[in-house]
């Protein structure tokens, strides 16, 4: 009778508290986005899933390992922990997915016009602007965030998980859930939110300004570009190394034609090792008590306001580049600034061929796309080192 | 303090749009620059066109699964 | 000359214990039956191989890693003392193989017939009827079983690796070796120890039973399973929860077609490396002092009554159904709930092929197999919940 | 305490049956309700043969070796 | 302007120190090597991109985490803080890809003429001559070198990279990257630096012998070869037992043709992750204050020295294994026995032909060739065993 | 405690070559015993020639890839 009663006490509906249940149906709701709405799927899977495992009372998922005084395991902990002590909070993972990213990008579009890093940066105003508006939140009581809360929830605009990710487990630990599935569910959302915005702001003479082809690029340049590049995020911006650092390390991996096999490692069996159990990780962190407040739906509305004003900037800028010079560029590909790679690229040319069926912007678009990535980066690392210092 | 936290988001839009335009605004300027050293003294052909990764097509295929694929087109042949 | 004596002195056979040579001369027999017999050789390979470099006198293996006061490192550990660590004592390595084996698991057989279930549940009976003989050897002074060694030893019957070393590591760490090699031992050796059971249990015109074409299964029903099973797991029995809902998460990766980069990498790579780690780390169990005891002979000898009576119990388990219902299922599907997946399904196949040359039963077989599955999950889930309160 | 253990022994057969019993019985319910209500509201057309598994064929090559071995294919073909 | 003044304090250009920039150019002289002179490119890109990345001025990659009084992280570590202590000072890293390699070793040539393991021993007086000349330089006051120093740098004559790393992190971890530098640079220079000293030790007649084929090998000597090293290691030598034992390990998935699966990943996936994080590993002890110094000369000296002595061993013992049997040796294939697997077996063939272009090596010195891996195997686990006693 | 440094030095010469030796020749001796054993007691088909790797050709083409090439040429061959 004993035994019935503590099978009962242990069952997961006698401990069930109502925070779980909402929790674990926000897990099947990420399920659900992602596998029939096809959100970015490669996360959104791991983190719904890794939501409801964090939320099934008496699992253990989240327990912390048990020593005893001699430092002998007297109860191991859960998956969910080790998985996020391991690679999260020591920003393993994100540096992991990073060099993978790296070693699938090519920067060949962005080497044949380099002007296009200017969009990058500009769609970088969205993270700043967002910034400021959680601290607007905060100071007229509204909403309560910390300045490092704020940075967190900037970076959404970034349009890029594993940096949004990166900055939040540094920064505020606490919000990594809801920034991480915002980021992840506005990057599936781009097709959605960005067209309105790129339409108002061009007329279709200006969407339907055609390129030129882009020069070819040679192999050295491909090689020498990411050596470059880190040595001046090494002299000037130290912060943003550990990022681009590896991003810059999968880069030369991939273009240097001498390790192909651990190029191929890292963008197959490596990468996916990682997004498996960084979706895990993050999903732990979707605990009741972090998720169900006032907060979240301040992050969302936030991170929804940080992408529409990043895609706002990267037309504007393109714009400003056209007022300025002769070389006309088309001033839909400033929108794929974001970086969202490679969704983002692909609106702007479906947007372009609305207004010309016969002008592709895919290949230009890339550039911006990849020096969005590259924006947000930078971006981190000065968030990074100046909140770390108020 | 709450006026200080609208200082310091003004802070950090102001240095931080400052930096990261003025970065990639370098990095516009030394990637050129790369980009002419490197093409003028590698004088290399040019052998890859914008937009094409240099891991393309068959580049990519192991070699265990390209001898693979060999074997088995041999064989499909032999078969005739 | 010193230096002699000291090679001399650190030479294998001067340090060499009889133990240890029998403890090798038992990895090269487990290299023997894997290599030679086919005996689970995925598993049976690494363990074998772990057992040898564990009792290779002085090398070191499963050193301690030695730190200063300050807490750097005076010494490494061995390689199989961190294996052993951070993948078995924290439970990762079981778990992250059950992934896997979640990814390469094809519920549709079991989908287009839920029934056989209770065949996967019936087979389980095996495991708590060992228990209790091995409680009552104890009882009778024979040999020295705790309820935690019983219950990591009725675990053998689930015919289940990752789970018997589950529990096992939970439980009763001290037995791992033997409970593993009891384990996979037994599964390969289904073939011998089923077929005879089978056949006296039934009639051959029962053996000769034709079961009616499985009905399709839609994708809709498979993608929805593995979430069906783990929120009952959630909502009852969360102790089985880290077994099940892994194993639900690979399938779900699996079937969600929207993620098949990181199945494909679940279902290989990862596995891969996983139970490389995993069959080590088990092999540094295998020590003469945990393995070459009466125990162990205890242990082999109640894990070969477990899987017989796991046998018999799927049998008449179906031969129940079929009395109680007109829909008739070939009762030799029974003996496939004990899972050992797929090695009992064919047994199954095989034995009623005998019967009836026209009468294919593997698909048929494939439902109670992965039930059995299940079945052992669960039943590992309530015995570390009773247990634990003991 | 060893009769203890025989009677622990018990409490596990009958409580660890009992659940497990239990648990897959309802599982079947759970199991055929389910299909049951996807099947009718997903309304999706029956595309896979129970026993034939999602991943089959040529769904679960990757892309670049599918691409290989069809530029193998097409070499082959343009070979002969 | 506080944060115009932090964020420049923080920039690179204000941290740097010379030592660092010059070895950020010893980066990227390592990648021209690589990537340009084909030098070992699978360790030397990693290991030049990890020198960069461990010399950027306030980027943290080797920062040590900060942990709080109750164990939870202030701060987290930096990335090759953690590759470096959980890879490399533990041993794990090289031991893992001694397995990769004994999953690439076809040790069928070596069982075809057993003898040419006697080259392969003969190599190894380069690693111990090299020792000698260590502490020469050290008692003349030239440089200063401990005994463990010494060891640590004779064992680049065993031209095996993992074996120096494992002796080196375990004997003087501060010469780590110095030793690792070399060991690969010198394996890449093997068709440079050997072919004068082969021609200069053997007469056009010697060089032109021609060798009967080799005998077929049966797969049962196949399987049953890395088990037996596997014993006599364990009954005479257990020091050398972590190294040889996970090579066997490797060699035994790849013959024993039931794990086939297991036997791939360990040489693509899992060797490849390895490779890439033991070379940024072995890249973040490439400091200033460790590399730019007189000893690190010293090193690249002595280790050319130790490849041109195991060059001219193995080429001299051929000849006198020739003077005692009927059944003649090409001497050339001797100077396979450094290792520097397959390069220097290449470049035996390669001078062979020039004396008869009939003559084909290739296959006679693949023996002598993994002999010497095993050949320094041994000499490292005697090096650990008896300067551990010193 | 120079001196004693060179002293170190030669032991480590004198004992490691020895010991390299002793173990390689010794391992000559146990290899030749083994294969000569190994062929008498094993009685097998002298499958493999020397040199050639034990995993070559298509036994290390995954089952999945070499479905998928089946598969192309089959497709192929319809297609003709
Ligand atoms: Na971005
Ligand atoms: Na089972
Ligand atoms: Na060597």
């Amino acid at each position: 009778m004993d035994n019935l009663i503590s099978l009962w006490a242990s069952s997961g509906i006698a401990q069930l508290q109502l925070g779980q249940l909402v929790m674990m149906s926000v897990g099947l709701g990420l399920l659900f986005l992602a596998i029939k709405k096809g959100f970015e799927p490669l996360l959104l899977v791991p983190i719904g899933f890794g939501t409801i495992l964090a939320n099934i009372p008496g699992a253990g998922f989240d327990a912390v390992p048990v020593y005893d005084a001699l430092g002998n395991m007297e109860s191991p902990g859960g998956l969910l922990y080790y998985i996020y002590h391991a690679g999260i909070e020591t920003g393993l993972f994100p540096l992991i997915i990073f060099m993978g990213v790296g070693a699938m990008t090519d920067f060949g579009p962005l080497l044949a016009n380099p002007k296009t890093l200017l969009l990058g940066a500009a769609a970088q105003v969205g993270i700043f602007t967002t910034v400021l508006g959680a601290v607007g939140l905060s100071h007229f009581g509204i909403l309560d965030f910390s300045i490092r809360d704020a940075a967190s929830i900037g970076i959404i605009g970034g349009a890029d998980g594993p940096t949004a990710i990166f900055v939040t487990s540094k920064l505020a630990p606490d919000l990594l859930g809801a920034i991480a599935v915002a980021a992840y569910s506005y990057m599936a959302l781009v097709p959605i939110i960005q067209p309105p915005i790129m339409r108002a702001l061009t007329t279709p003479a200006e969407r339907g300004i055609k390129m030129e082809q882009l020069r070819p690029v040679t192999k050295a340049e491909r090689i020498v570009f990411p050596l470059t590049l880190l040595v001046l995020v090494a002299m000037l911006l130290p912060d943003a190394a550990p990022l681009l650092g590896m991003f810059c390390f999968g880069n030369l991996m991939r273009e240097c034609g001498v390790v192909n096999r651990l190029s191929d490692t890292t963008q197959n069996a490596l990468i996916n090792i990682v997004t498996i159990f960084l979706g895990l990780g993050v999903g732990s962190k979707m605990s009741a008590e972090k998720f169900l407040n006032a907060e979240t739906m301040g992050i969302l509305a936030l991170g929804a306001v940080a992408f529409c004003i990043g895609t706002a900037s990267g037309v504007l800028m393109a714009k400003l580049m056209n007022s300025l010079s002769t070389n006309k560029v088309n001033p839909l590909i400033g929108a794929a600034g974001v970086s969202a790679v490679p969704m983002a690229a692909r609106v702007a040319n479906k947007v372009g061929l609305e207004a010309n069926p016969q002008n592709f912007l895919l290949m230009h678009a890339m550039g911006p796309n990849v020096a969005g990535v590259i924006g947000s980066a930078v971006a981190a690392g000065v968030m990074i080192n100046l909140v770390s210092g108020m | 303090m709450d006026s200080s936290l609208i200082a310091q988001g003004l802070d950090l839009l102001l240095y931080g749009m400052g930096t990261v335009f003025t970065f990639l605004t370098l990095l516009v300027g030394v990637t050129m620059l790369m980009s002419a050293l490197v093409n003028r003294f590698a004088a290399e052909e040019i052998e890859v066109i914008a937009g094409a990764s240099a891991q393309t097509g068959s580049a990519v295929v192991e070699p265990r699964i390209a001898k693979a694929i060999q074997a088995a087109i041999d064989q499909h042949r032999g078969r005739k």
